[in-house]
């Protein structure tokens, strides 16, 4: 069947309200506007202003709304229109959220799923590009995930929904109209493992979420070269599936990292610190990443594409873990 | 005001005690070492908790502060639960994981507990939310300090919960101060009643130190709430006794102006209003010392988690 | 209501013009792909900064949303500089880094640009809190949707200059929808006026399609503050005619909806009321036409910022 | 002459606002209150309600406040009063105080100084005892700042306010009550450059702010079994000192890093990253990293001791990357 990862999102969310009456979905606009990227389109004439609830501008409040129903016995889809708001709301996924399982000595648990776009590309300039995906992983507690395909895009969802702990669902904006084609039955995935989404022996190429196509594109450059690269797709960003990430530098002894989140103190930096230290004597060559510039992401098309990690880039960093 | 029977009376005065008891012994266990980190005293708060409580069902939920023992125990969490918790022992209420600060216990839908100020509204409303969605006619109590006023969650918490017509009974404890911050140095707008029409919300200030016009206030917003007329707003007068914790010097205030409000103590209010000879004051003075006596045993007697156990509860499942 | 010179009724009609044509050119530009990224068209609330910008002088701060091309025109930004701006152009306001979304200009103390909903509140507050510091007898302006007051950021702001009486004019331009949401669909209180009671803040709300009200409001607003009155609230009805952003469907409200408002353009109304002949506005339009086509061969003769240059400006100093 | 960090906290914050009319300090209770960490005891006394001023519980209005005082040409010191409630004013750190100066195009810049108290180690539980440091270390367009010294404690405020950019300095909570020694003429210091606080030869030791104290005593340990540790202080996590890193590691050839922060995605990910692209000929033996266990932290002590880095912990990660 031909779809997109929009459509992907929407029918995971759609069949989410239809099977289960504590499932509801809230956010601004995700109602009569429909999303703010189409992803509800229909859901609120299908179901009902209960069931999917425009909410006011009040990021705090309906993050922790929607934390609170989840201890409430519901079982919340909370979408934040973009990561880039999610800061305002994020004493209420770190202090409440992340914590509360714990810190109840296990009574209580916040089965709450919380959606947000993430990622640059669009000119949308400085506050309206981050990828927080990464830094998010750094909170023990949450579950964070990143749908990079059409599968993922649609099975992920109902996974989230059925885990007992709070689950971030970062989709790549750039992604929503990436179009192909899905398997009729589609459903439920795993959100515990990681992916190889192109098998390889020279080079690991790790990334995840609206970089992937991008990685596997450079791959298949790569191979055009004669270099067979391997594409590790991380998923889920927290907990991390080391044991994936350590069996594909095993495999290829090189390591190229691949994230869209400003470099320093970013998820490629945990990807290359755990290889460091638990596959040391694997790496042949010292590990590189590509991740985005240090910089506020500027408006000009020029200068965005220069900030944002792109399939030349890959390519040279795969060229240069193999050859220096 | 309500007629007050001597048997409402009588258990709201315990109730009362139990608290203040209570919080004397922890200080006192405080200076011990046996209670460490934060400990916030409700001593001279009492008649909130104590009047509030008896007006929500079993199946309501309660939020509070970090300031909660006394929510806890009028709630109904057991002393041996609440003391042990503060000691950090395994049989605490949480665990022994949270102590003075995050109290938590589902069997009394007691959702703590939380040491961000403002933190606990938005909490409220989507409990509330839950019980609307399902139709349970429910009410969640949430209790915040005069502080949490000036926060942005408090401002959004109210709005969304008045928008929806949810459930919530927000009790605003103005003790006026937010640690050492006077309420007229932290609002340009003291009359926080005044801030309910932001939203549309019916509002009344009761007096914090009397527990039966507590009660009855409660009691009123409570029924409103359950009619389906959708959140109230409760400002309770009061006054904290104590330091604001206990590292605080108390350099922001006068002793005579703890002086006159100590002389409104709600638990002497009461125990004049009711006539209690010396006996009977004693009497019940003994029980309540027995069942604190009896938790401080109980916490004594308890166990520490296993330090093995450190990272469980993180997750529901562990990473495979 | 004062009496409008034809002087400062042309110059009004003038500035309005300007922003109105300037936009039509931006959202034409937008489908030649010239201009990128979210673009958020002003028409229809052109009154409002075209009414308050007069009101302020040069050393006034103004501080605004992302749908600022009007205030950042009105307010004295360069026309060339704001297209430029808008192509993403090293010589727009903000040497192109920013877009629609981020016109910055040092020169007018124009703040931008802010594209998080509430977000410039806070800087507002903190520039007048610098000018009362200074002792300065400045105002800032700030400028935000009707959106924006259900942010928590919306409370924190106006309690704190209203506490600390600085001189900020809270400018509301209540459109009646944030993106699709209707002012009745955020808002339990939609009377936005009687929100300012909660901060003790002096509060008016003006017809935001007559820009001789506006400025008539804005004059008096502003005379009180710089009395030291501290800040003032002012809500300007107003109306967009355009969608939300170029990627807006429009399916939350009605075509008769749009057309009633239409039917109150600004531009319309004073025109009117100044009973310009045709002659007249063909001559004035023809004049603003002129500017705007002078702006888009500025940003079109523009260059692009060198690619080396990417990570200039993040620090002062580069790291060593 | 005999001091201590808090002191020098102190009078650090008394001499800036004594120099220079511009600069001001706000923040909840640092005026009649004294500051939670009495770090401002005195000052509303001796400097006004004008220049010390007590705020209401609005973080996100006060750090946003400062940051458009700074932009109005003032040199604000926001104190919040841990890094726990920071969380409610990210959206301005990020959105605003690390982007105004490149979004701007060079424009504004908001020469702001945010201070924080920081980390865990007074069984504050779990919504008290973050170590947000390394996280905000992630942004560009900051300098983050982490006194583990009283020169540093003492020097480092100056330097920051001189900054024309934002600075965050972050003061571990538990090195209040450090005492020591304090040279008279102790002013400011550079907030460029890590500094080697113990010379080595074995092995390096990397660390800062609250974890300095106990490297250092787990150096003393090591060197009485016969390892020569090298401690290096970073003092600034952002931007890091990636030379000063490096060469530690191409002395000792051996690399443990301590950090307060939990393990996943943290500063110390980010250093054996750095270590791992750009040193890793150096390397001669797996980099092992002594983190915060990934647990919201508990409150008994022997939990919250086990959950954070300790002397024992560091000794023995010191041992493991020596002898395997
Ligand atoms: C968001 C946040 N900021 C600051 C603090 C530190 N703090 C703890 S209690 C308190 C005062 C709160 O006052 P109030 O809400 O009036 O409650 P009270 O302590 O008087 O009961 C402060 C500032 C905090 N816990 N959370
Ligand atoms: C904090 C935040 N949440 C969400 C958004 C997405 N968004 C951009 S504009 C907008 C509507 C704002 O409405 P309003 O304040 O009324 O201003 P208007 O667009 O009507 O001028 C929304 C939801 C945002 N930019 N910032
Ligand atoms: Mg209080
Ligand atoms: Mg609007």
């Amino acid at each position: 069947m031909k779809t997109t990862y929009r459509e992907c999102v929407r029918q995971a969310l759609r069949e989410a309200l239809l099977r289960d009456p504590r499932v509801f979905l809230m956010g601004e606009d995700v109602g009569r506007y429909g999303g703010c990227y189409a992803c509800s389109k229909g859901l609120l004439d299908e179901l009902g202003p209960e069931r999917v609830r425009d909410t006011p501008l009040s990021e705090s409040a309906f993050v922790g709304a929607g934390i609170g129903a989840a201890l409430g016995g519901m079982r919340p889809i909370v979408e934040i229109m973009t990561c880039n708001f999610s800061l305002l709301a994020l004493d209420q996924i770190l202090n409440n959220a992340a914590t509360l399982r714990h810190m109840s000595g296990g009574q209580f648990e916040v089965p709450v799923v919380i959606r947000m776009a993430t990622g640059a590309g669009r000119q949308l300039a400085a506050q309206h590009s981050h990828s927080l995906e990464g830094w998010y992983a750094h909170i023990p507690g949450l579950r964070v995930v990143a749908p990079g395909t059409l599968e993922d895009a649609r099975g992920m969802l109902p996974t989230a929904l059925a885990d007992p702990d709070p689950v971030l669902i970062f989709e790549n904006a750039l992604l929503y109209n990436l179009a192909g084609e899905l398997s009729e039955g589609a459903g439920a995935v795993d959100i515990d493992h990681a992916c190889v989404r192109r098998p390889g022996r020279d080079v690991s190429l790790v990334t995840y979420g609206g970089s992937l196509p991008k990685t596997l594109a450079a791959a298949e450059l790569l191979a055009a070269e004669g270099i067979s690269a391997e594409v590790l797709d991380l998923r889920v960003l927290r907990p991390l599936d080391g044991a994936a990430i350590l069996a594909t530098v095993d495999k290829t002894k090189r390591l190229v990292v691949v994230d869209e989140g400003w470099r320093s103190v970013s998820l490629a930096a945990e990807i290359v610190a755990r290889v460091a230290e638990e596959g040391f004597f694997s790496l042949d060559a010292p590990p590189v990443r590509v991740c985005s510039e240090e910089v506020p992401i500027p408006y000009p098309k020029h200068l965005e594409d220069a900030a944002l990690p792109q399939v030349p880039k890959i390519v040279r960093a795969a060229r240069q873990v193999l050859h220096g | 005001m309500s007629e007050l029977t001597r048997e409402r009376g009588l258990r709201l005065l315990r109730e009362m005690l139990r608290i203040r008891r209570f919080e004397e012994r922890c200080a006192e266990l405080y200076q011990a070492e046996k209670i460490r980190g934060f400990l916030h005293l409700y001593i001279g708060e009492e008649a909130i908790a104590a009047g509030v409580m008896p007006e929500l069902g079993p199946d309501d939920a309660v939020v509070a502060t970090y300031r909660e023992h006394g929510h806890a125990l009028a709630r109904g969490v057991a002393m041996n639960a609440v003391m042990a918790e503060m000691y950090g022992k395994w049989e605490g209420a949480s665990r022994g994981r949270g102590g003075s600060m995050h109290i938590f216990d589902a069997a009394t839908r007691f959702y703590g507990g939380n040491a961000i100020v403002g933190g606990g509204l938005p909490l409220a409303v989507g409990l509330a939310l839950a019980d609307a969605l399902q139709q349970r006619p429910r009410v969640t109590a949430c209790f915040f300090g005069d502080g949490a006023v000036a926060e942005g969650e408090f401002h959004e918490s109210l709005n969304l919960a008045a928008l929806w017509k949810l459930p919530v009974l927000f009790l605003c404890e103005n003790n006026l101060y937010a640690m050492g911050t006077a309420l007229e140095r932290a609002q340009s707008q003291v009359d926080l009643v005044a801030k309910a029409a932001s939203y549309a919300l019916p509002a009344a200030r009761v007096d914090g130190m009397d527990v039966v016009d507590v009660g009855d206030a409660t009691r009123s917003a409570v029924a409103a709430i359950r009619r389906g007329e959708g959140p109230r707003f409760v400002e309770l007068a009061t006054y904290r006794f104590r330091a604001h914790s206990m590292f605080d010097a108390e350099l922001y205030r006068t002793k005579a102006e703890v002086a006159t409000w100590r002389a409104r103590d709600p638990i002497a209010l009461l125990r004049q209003r009711l006539d209690l000879g010396e006996a009977a004051t004693a009497a019940l003075d003994a029980e309540v010392v027995g069942e604190v006596d009896a938790a401080v045993a109980f916490a004594e007697a308890g166990s520490w988690e296993p330090v093995e156990r450190l990272t469980t509860d993180v997750y529901a499942r562990r990473p495979p």
